[in-house]
């Protein structure tokens, strides 16, 4: 039956995208008001078994808080691997800030960026010297002779600059469009 | 291009296009005249442009410099296309206005492709399964890293650094200052042989005005015009005057 | 065959975290060395067939040099209504002649962007980085040295192109000499 099969494209689309459990009330009233609890259940059982098989990488379960699309626990190795995959291409928010200290504020030592980022660095500064976007730059003669780091030529390679002096100032970027609206 | 309803004298109701900006308003106008681009009838088009203008200016439209600037490039043009050709090889004046509408006009036609490329995907929603362990944490791919994300991430940094750190005494405006202070703590000192600078300092409602009274006395001190004594740590501070008045000619200037 | 419809399983889990698309690369990276071009290949070829039929709210989209999954266009009123939102926020007309120009003149200056739509398109750019469907890229050399501006991978993405060579091109009526459509 079409209809059964729509509702079941349509479940999982939504649950898809939600990315948390979805409770039958909230699928009931996106999928409309015709459709009744039984039809519902119906549907999210066809969900259900269209995943059971082999070539599925997905599940639908049943949790607390409702139903939920989720990756099959025996496919967790291959989730996981991806992700440390990705991970190396990826820069967190507190690497993100690190960087841009180290491009403002350079020569800089890791005990100035932990001020200003009011955080220990250490572990960051580590990523991005593996990375290549920052290098170490000698040492700041002052007491305990910290490392001063600097940006890389890979630095300037990704942001597509010819050099340090092309780094727009932070009042530049902020007037990128402070006149004429659109 | 949007619209906005027009009682104008042409007809009934006349609908007034929303341009993009003057040369949208220049293409509508060739369009509307069903005239040639690489023929323009400079002189028509040019009154017609400022026949627009004056009806965005009287229904409160603003009017960008922009379209200032354009209404007196056509006027210039007009002006040009009145006086009699020098040779054969002169260029038409026209010629640049031309290539900035045909440009212009491919940009529309340009956007109109990707408005259509967007109307056929909306509605696609990308697929984001949770992961049993909680959501990854926010990153970015370094692909998409610009000095725009670079200076938003310094900026986030110095906010956060000045809320974390309020400044301190040092910008604080200038109600109390330690020249005034001086003369004053020395008149009392005068007058009263010994003074309490702790108490007196632990009572002041406003720790700036505490910290001038302090910066008065040790100037005072340095300037060889007070001695302090404190019996223990901690005890009260007693100022008492040496007789040396200071040069408050200098103390002014400092 | 198992293997391949374990592999078929395990792409399916992986572009499901991902949110965004994986280029063959990084997949077969995390699936392992193993993994032939063509097994990829076949694999993928699975799951987009396990998804064409009604049943599925799924589709597999090959997108910005990579595999995503997204949801089905023709279930978008359900997924809309759940997620409680009409549609994505449309562009308006400055944003897109701005974006127009990017996309095919990139890479290209706010200077050059404003001279040919006639208007100061600083906000319009300014919205656009926003919604990161631009990007700096770098600096022009020339008196000011202003900064340079590309199209992202998001804007790959939302328009469902594989690379920018599928731009559509347009054919050059103003050559012909016709009069100016719209």
């Amino acid at each position: 039956m079409l209809e059964r099969e729509l509702l079941a494209a349509a479940c999982e689309a939504i649950l898809a995208v939600a990315g948390e459990p979805v409770s039958e009330a909230s699928l009931r009233k996106a999928l409309g008001p015709d459709v009744s609890a039984e039809a519902l259940a119906e549907a999210l059982d066809l969900v259900r078994k269209r995943h059971e098989g082999s070539g599925s990488g997905l599940v639908l379960e049943k949790v607390a808080g409702g139903y939920r699309l989720a990756t099959k626990p025996e496919l967790a190795e291959f989730v996981a691997s991806f992700l440390g995959v990705r991970a190396q291409t990826r820069l967190s928010q507190a690497a993100l800030e690190t960087l841009a200290i180290v491009a403002y504020r350079q020569p800089v030592t890791l005990p100035e960026i932990n001020f200003l980022r009011g955080v220990n660095s250490a572990g960051v500064v580590r990523t991005l010297l593996e990375r290549k976007l920052i290098r170490v730059a000698g040492r700041k003669q002052v007491v305990g002779t910290p490392l001063l780091y600097r940006t890389t030529k890979e630095f300037l390679v990704l942001l597509g600059l010819g050099s340090l002096s092309e780094l727009p100032t932070l009042e530049e970027l902020g007037e990128t469009g402070a006149s004429v609206g659109s | 291009m949007g619209a906005v309803a027009l009682a104008e004298s042409k007809g009934p109701a006349v609908i007034l296009p929303v341009f993009e900006g003057p040369l949208d308003l220049l293409l509508f106008l060739v369009r509307e005249n069903r005239v040639s681009i690489w023929d323009i009838p400079i002189a028509t088009i040019c009154d017609q442009y400022q026949a627009w203008l004056r009806a965005m200016e009287e229904l409160d439209l603003a009017v960008a410099g922009e379209y200032l600037v354009l209404a007196s490039w056509l006027l210039a043009i007009k002006s040009r296309m009145l006086l009699p050709k020098r040779s054969k090889g002169e260029d038409d004046p026209r010629q640049e206005l031309v290539e900035r509408l045909l440009a212009y006009e491919k940009v529309k036609r340009q956007a109109a492709e990707i408005a259509g490329l967007l109307s056929l995907r909306e509605g696609v929603w990308p697929v984001r399964v949770a992961l049993a362990d909680g959501p990854p944490p926010e990153e970015m791919a370094l692909e998409d890293v610009d000095v725009a994300v670079l200076g938003r991430a310094m900026r986030a940094v110095l906010d956060r650094f000045r809320r974390e750190h309020p400044p301190g005494l040092v910008l604080a405006p200038l109600r109390f200052t330690v020249a005034e202070t001086m003369r004053t703590l020395w008149d009392l000192l005068r007058r009263e042989r010994s003074f309490p600078l702790l108490s007196h300092m632990l009572t002041r409602p406003d720790r700036l005005e505490a910290m001038t009274w302090f910066l008065a006395a040790l100037e005072l001190v340095w300037l060889k015009a007070a001695l302090v004594h404190q019996g223990l740590p901690f005890a009260e501070i007693y100022l008492t005057p040496t007789g040396n008045e200071p040069n408050w000619e200098v103390v002014a200037d400092a």
